[in-house]
């Protein structure tokens, strides 16, 4: 029973968060929003589990990746934007699509049966701790994915430098 | 199995054919006969090496390179070699030599002198691919090749309008039979799966009794398939009712004439018939289709030719009429005495057309036989040359036509139908006029006296050695290439039926040696009476022409004015279809509906065109809509399996 | 123990509104965020998903996403800036040189 | 623990360190045309390398079979013949020289990593690896505000494709409980679950962001604005690598995960196909831009060679690798001349720029037509070929009315390339160009010519090449 209610506390505060963020007039307003979220998207996943993931969550996500959206923002200074029209006027063309779509799939969710086949056992990751389960995985059998990841930041590097650096004579 | 040595027959006359497009006009000038003339020398060497080989039993049948295969289907370069493609070899490289080397002297001084030698290679190359194909499509491609460069040759002098007029009718005319042609092939294709002879041929029996339902109609497939191949064979062969291009093709210069119209181009359909024997066979049908066309055709042109005076269009007419017979023996199922015929036929045929080029020679372009007259001193060879050819073509017995027509003619009499009969009469009324309008030419053009102005008779020689040098040649073929198939009862062994048979087969024949040999001795007296007629009026009683010209006057016109197809055509496309398609579209439709279709669709396209693009706003946010309804109508699919 | 259903639903819900916010919001900045919001909850739907089944390869993908985000946030902030230097708005629909 | 058979991976590392290899030579070096040399000499060497390099390794998440290798021949070659039409154009425009390389070297490690992908992770990771590059690589030229909105364009809606496909991967690990594609396979097909509605919804993710990616109708937008925007030697890098690559993980994904369903994505994927060669060659008609048109017309290709993908056979996909093979050398033959004419300052995109070609550059003129052919399909052109054996597996599979569809819409083609000759060959020049195909550039052209030629009159060593590579 608690399960439920932590979980339906996440759910709907996360549902209210979403929809607050993607309406908010002020963009600045938004991201304080999504780094609230962030924080019960962390909250959720400790509550599966999954330790590691979390702190990553509020590090890179909240930590890093919400702080460069604001460092923009703030560059950019954006006050003369917010007078104008938030929404395109096609949106609710959009929140048709998104709705119907969105209820067709939850609708097929419900009484499917999903996998069950692993084999890694709760017991066993609070065992070593998630952080060395996770690591332990990364480094052995995802190699690969992670020196690709590694590339893939290399070229975030490269390319943020190539597009926003002034043009130099 | 040949060497692959005959791969040289085709491709030198190719080699030759891009080298003198490459060179010709800056390097070579009035050299461009050399190269040529080589590569086809050398064809006509490997084409007896090919003979040789056929003759000892070795045949060729290998797809040298595949161009698309994927599963059942399968194009490819392959190549045939059986005793039909090597007689073919011979007739066809023998000719070209001989009409390139005459040509040297005929088209001396020509502007495009190389181009000409050019075009000439590529007709001998895409004719030998013809014959050497091992497929349909191939001989469909090889097929249109000798179209186009019979077009470009045709239209040689484009400067003239007559000739490039000339060149696009015989396009258009044939665009009709090769239409009907590639409806065969796909047809072949959709019933046998493949295009190859050697499969479509042995399993040619299983569509015995197999019906094609078209538009509600049940045909018989082999009889369809082999009526749609003879469209195109009808189309290339000048017969009724597309004959009306091969006169008009006169226009292009006489080597072309003889070469391309006289004795190989138009001597495909016999071909393709020959080829498709067993397609034919199977279908009584259409063999007695083939034959009435042949036989209708042989002597509607013989009479014709009777009263023509361009030299020229008499020659052309006698071809039309000489295929006629082909087409008999073919639909008659002697399709050996067809391909003799065509053989014979090449050699005196050809000389034919080269004696009148070297009678136009002297006469300065003048092809009127009216205006000549008394040629005989002043050129011996042509002379001497194109009697030999006319007594051929007349079936005087020691000629090679001889031999080929008392052929065709017997097996006509000997198939035991009527429609065999049928048309037995009809050629041996042929046969007599053939005797008469050949004579008529050499009456009146050799014999007599000069009717053309005193500069021309001043002008008038004998042509140089390098144009008469190929009329001996053929000369000497007209009279001996009749000597490979004797028939038996006099004392010969049909040697050539004999050979061609793996290939076609035998014909059937009732009839014992009596009957046989009444036929032949009416052929010889039809022909004699011809000979002799000619003789009476145009040498005899000069004054009995014109009287004849005079009380016939109504016959005289029809035949002079060719029964009017030409005009009966020109009627039906611009004053039938024309008239009716103006009025209808001018008062029933008011115009729209043509104009719609002719530019709607492409006006539509582009209207749609222009409204669509508009959906591409530039804006992004409309895009990743797009996207999204994308996403909801497949979430929609999905969920509801509309597809059900 | 709440079924892996309502993980899944929440998840959808999420990355539903994320898409929603992509398709209509007009500010260049809101459409990443929005991304992120997507992103976010497919990594949601992973953990769950690895959770329930028994099975880390989820996690990985979630730690492996995280850091494409972090790239894919770096370029994307770039090209704002591009874009505010070049067009002089941070409105999408203000770019519309190119169309038809 | 032991070390993982790297063998296998040796191209993706050669090219690694090619990429790193570059970021430092770039400092050092001035003459920046050593640049591109550099990045062709050594892709021709992975380009061997290629060969040699099979074997699965990474406990099958990297799988270097025969058809990742026919793909990475094609990117390879994408890579190479991109370096070389660069040099002349970065040179009149942008600055940044060696980061153009690293990037170019980046996407295209990006695509061998997607082709090579036999596990999911590895197939998205690949796919943004090769996607951001090409972000940055529209928008290279800083200065240029079309650049700039192309690139904003494609980085928007790639990301949201991405997105979506980052969801369906998800559903998929959720139903079957792992991400290797083999593993995934293997599961549905001993589940037996086809009729799971929401696998099926999975499949309406992947084709979503796959469709995007080879740029299929609806989700075809951004193709245009894009390939018109982005500096014309990307447009030719972009227009055939990222969707050779999407086209590569779009025929293992299908035939590998989901072939159990295939009777639903085929449907699925029918009206998609239609709907991308309908306004490919239909809008295509309009455009007076040759990029644009270009671009439009390489929507239009993805529709045919959706049909491979549609006939769901080993025929048909082999036959749609043979069309990207055949479709890298025209779309690089067309773009290589636009590019020529670019860099004579006088002349633009406007397709009404080509007048008269034939009259200034007789041999130039010639070589488009024939590239022009080879688009619309006519023999004996490489185009012909290609869809020749795109619409026998389609006929072959029981569609034979869509490629009837197919053979109507490149009929419509011929319209829009056709102009394009009819403009060179008809017209009076208004502007006096000279192009000199004594360069790389022109001799890059002559090549390429050749290659459409080769595979026009000879198509069967690269059929067969295509059918021995399928999975």
């Amino acid at each position: 029973m608690l399960n439920q209610i932590i979980f339906g506390y996440f759910a709907v505060t996360m549902i209210s968060l979403a929809l607050i963020v993607i309406t908010r007039k002020n963009i600045m307003h938004s991201i304080v929003y999504m780094l609230i979220l962030f924080f019960h998207i962390a909250g959720l996943y400790l509550f599966l589990n999954a330790e590691f993931l979390a702190a990553i969550q509020i590090i890179v996500y909240a930590g890093a990746i919400m702080v460069l959206f604001l460092f923009v923002i703030m560059l950019l200074n954006l006050r003369e934007e917010l007078r104008k029209s938030r929404f395109a006027i096609t949106w609710p063309i959009g929140a048709i699509f998104v709705v119907l779509s969105a209820v067709m799939i939850i609708i097929s969710v419900f009484g499917n049966r999903f996998a069950n086949v692993g084999n890694v056992k709760i017991s066993d990751i609070e065992k070593v701790g998630h952080t060395v389960a996770v690591g332990k995985l990364l480094f052995v059998e995802y190699l690969f994915p992670f020196e690709v990841a590694s590339l893939i930041l290399l070229v975030a590097i490269v390319g943020a430098i190539v597009l926003a650096k002034k043009e130099i004579k | 199995m040949i060497p692959k040595c005959y791969l040289f027959i085709p491709f030198l006359p190719l080699v030759s054919f891009v080298f003198n497009m490459l060179f010709g006009k800056r390097v070579l000038k009035d050299k461009a006969h050399l190269v040529p003339i080589v590569a086809v020398s050398g064809s006509l060497f490997f084409s007896f090496v090919v003979l040789i080989y056929v003759l000892f039993g070795n045949l060729v049948n290998e797809d040298l390179y595949t161009w698309v295969k994927s599963g059942d289907f399968k194009v490819s370069i392959g190549f045939l070699i059986d005793e039909l493609t090597a007689v073919m070899l011979i007739v066809v490289s023998t000719v070209s030599l001989l009409v390139h080397v005459y040509s040297i002297g005929y088209m001396h001084g020509d502007e495009r002198y190389s181009r000409f030698f050019a075009y000439l290679s590529l007709f001998t190359f895409s004719m030998l691919m013809l014959v050497m194909s091992n497929n349909f499509l191939q001989l469909y491609f090889g097929w249109e090749a000798v179209g186009l460069s019979s077009y470009f040759l045709i239209g040689f002098w484009y400067e003239k309008k007559s000739a490039s007029d000339a060149a696009k009718k015989a396009f258009i005319v044939n665009r009709f039979g090769d239409f009907g042609f590639g409806l065969g092939v796909i047809l072949l294709f959709i019933t046998f799966g493949t295009l190859h002879y050697v499969p479509i041929f042995s399993d040619v029996e299983l569509i015995k009794g197999q019906v094609f339902s078209f538009l509600g109609m049940d045909m018989d497939v082999a009889t369809l398939i082999a009526l749609l191949l003879f469209c195109g064979a009808v189309g290339k062969s000048a017969q009724l009712p597309l004959h009306t291009w091969l006169p008009d093709a006169m226009e292009g210069p006489t080597p072309v004439s003889a070469l391309i119209h006289a004795a190989t181009m138009v001597t495909a359909g016999v071909f393709l018939v020959a080829r498709a024997n067993p397609i034919f066979s199977l279908s009584p049908t259409a063999l007695t289709v083939v034959a009435l066309t042949g036989g209708i055709t042989a002597i509607f042109a013989a009479t014709i030719a009777l009263v023509q005076n361009d030299i020229k269009r008499i020659i052309a007419y006698s071809t039309i009429s000489q295929l006629g017979y082909m087409f008999v023996a073919c639909g008659v199922g002697a399709y050996a005495s067809g391909i003799f015929h065509l053989y014979t036929h090449a050699f005196f045929k050809a000389l034919l057309f080269l004696c009148a080029g070297s009678v136009m020679h002297a006469m300065s372009g003048e092809t009127n036989i009216q205006k000549m007259g008394g040629l005989k001193e002043h050129m011996p060879y042509t002379y001497w040359t194109m009697l030999i050819a006319s007594l051929s073509i007349a079936g005087v017995p020691g000629f090679a036509g001889f031999f080929s027509k008392d052929d065709i003619l017997w097996r006509a009499f000997a198939s035991g139908t009527f429609t065999g009969k049928f048309v037995w009469f009809l050629c041996t009324v042929g046969a007599m006029l053939t005797a008469f309008y050949t004579f008529r030419i050499i009456f009146l053009t050799f014999h007599g006296t000069f009717r053309g102005t005193k500069e021309e008779k001043k002008h008038l020689h004998e042509s140089p050695q390098n144009m008469t040098m190929p009329l001996v040649v053929l000369a000497g073929g007209s009279v001996l290439a009749g000597y490979v198939g004797i028939p038996v009862i006099l004392g010969g062994n049909e040697w050539f039926s004999e050979f061609l048979s793996p290939v076609v087969g035998y014909a059937e024949g009732h009839g014992g040696h009596l009957a046989e040999f009444i036929v032949m001795l009416l052929s010889v007296i039809v022909a004699g009476f011809g000979i002799y007629g000619a003789y009476y009026i145009y040498l005899k009683r000069i004054d009995i022409a014109n009287s004849a010209k005079e009380t016939f006057k109504p016959i005289y016109n029809i035949l002079y004015g060719k029964y009017y197809v030409d005009e009966l055509y020109e009627y039906m496309v611009q004053r039938t279809i024309l008239r009716f398609t103006k009025y209808v579209i001018e008062k029933v439709i008011d115009s729209w509906i043509i104009e719609g279709i002719v530019n709607g669709v492409p006006a539509a396209i582009g209207w749609l065109s222009m409204k669509v693009r508009r959906v591409q706003t530039g804006v992004v946010g409309h895009y990743s809509l797009a996207m999204a309804l994308g996403f909801f109508v497949l979430t929609i699919m999905i969920v509801f399996k509309i597809w059900n | 123990m709440v079924s892996l259903d309502w993980y899944v639903v929440l998840s959808l819900i999420i990355f539903f509104i994320g898409m929603f916010g992509f398709l209509s919001r007009r500010n260049i900045i809101m459409m990443l965020i929005s991304i992120e919001l997507m992103l976010n909850a497919v990594n949601i739907s992973f953990v769950a998903y690895s959770h329930y089944i028994g099975d880390m390869a989820g996690h990985i993908m979630v730690f492996l996403i995280i850091a494409v985000a972090a790239s894919e946030a770096a370029i994307g902030l770039a090209l704002v800036i591009l874009m505010v230097r070049n067009k002089e708005t941070i409105f999408v629909d203000g770019l519309k040189e190119l169309k038809w | 623990m032991q070390v993982p058979d790297l063998i296998p991976v040796v191209p993706e590392i050669l090219m690694t360190i090619l990429v790193l290899s570059l970021l430092v030579i770039d400092l050092f070096i001035k003459q920046k045309e050593y640049i591109a040399v550099y990045t062709v000499v050594g892709s021709l060497l992975v380009i061997i390398s290629v060969f040699y390099c099979t074997g699965v390794t990474f406990k099958g998440m990297f799988v270097a079979d025969s058809y990742s290798i026919f793909f990475k021949m094609i990117f390879l070659i994408n890579v190479i013949f991109a370096a070389i039409i660069s040099v002349e154009y970065l040179k009149k425009r942008a600055s940044l020289y060696g980061e153009y390389y690293v990037l170019l070297v980046f996407a295209t490690i990006g695509m061998m990593i997607m082709a090579s992908a036999g596990n999911l992770i590895v197939l998205y990771l690949g796919l943004e690896l090769m996607a951001l590059s090409t972000y940055v690589l529209a928008g290279i030229i800083r200065t240029d505000g079309l650049s700039t909105e192309a690139a904003v364009k494609y980085f928007l809606l790639g990301a949201f494709s991405s997105a979506i496909l980052l969801y369906g991967i998800s559903l998929l690990y959720g139903i079957t409980g792992s991400l290797d594609i083999r593993e995934i396979g293997l599961y549905i097909a001993k589940e037996g679950i086809i009729n799971n509605k929401l696998l099926l919804l999975g499949l309406v993710f992947f084709i979503t962001s796959f469709g995007f990616k080879i740029a299929a109708a609806p989700f075809h937008m951004w193709t245009p604005d894009v390939y018109h925007g982005a500096p014309t030697s990307i447009t030719a890098f972009m227009s055939v690598g990222p969707k050779a690559a999407a086209f590569a993980i779009f025929g293992r994904v299908f035939m590998i995960v989901f072939p159990a369903l295939s009777g639903s994505w085929v449907n699925l994927l029918i009206p998609i196909a239609i709907l991308t060669m309908a306004v490919g060659n239909i809008v295509a008609l309009a455009q007076t831009n040759i990029k644009r048109m270009l671009a439009y017309s390489s929507i239009a290709h993805a529709g045919y060679a959706l049909l491979g993908i549609i006939a769901a056979s080993n025929e048909g996909l082999s036959a749609m690798m043979n069309y990207m093979l055949i479709y890298l050398f025209m779309n690089v033959g067309a773009f290589i001349l636009v590019i020529m004419l670019n860099n004579q300052a006088k002349v633009g995109d406007s397709i009404h720029d080509y007048r008269g070609l034939s009259k200034s550059n007789p041999l130039a003129a010639f070589l488009m037509l024939i590239i022009m052919f080879s688009l619309t399909g006519i023999p004996p052109t490489a185009g012909f070929m290609g869809k020749l054996y795109l619409f026998m597996a389609v006929v072959n599979a029981g569609y034979g009315w869509l490629a009837v569809v197919a053979v109507i819409f490149s009929a419509i083609s011929a319209f829009y390339y056709l102009r394009i000759v009819m403009f060179m060959f008809m017209n009076e020049s208004i502007e006096e160009v000279k192009l000199s195909l004594v360069d790389v550039n022109g001799l890059l052209l002559i090549i390429v010519v050749f290659m459409v030629l080769f595979i026009g009159v000879n198509p069967q060593p690269f059929v067969e090449l295509a059918r021995l590579a399928i999975l």
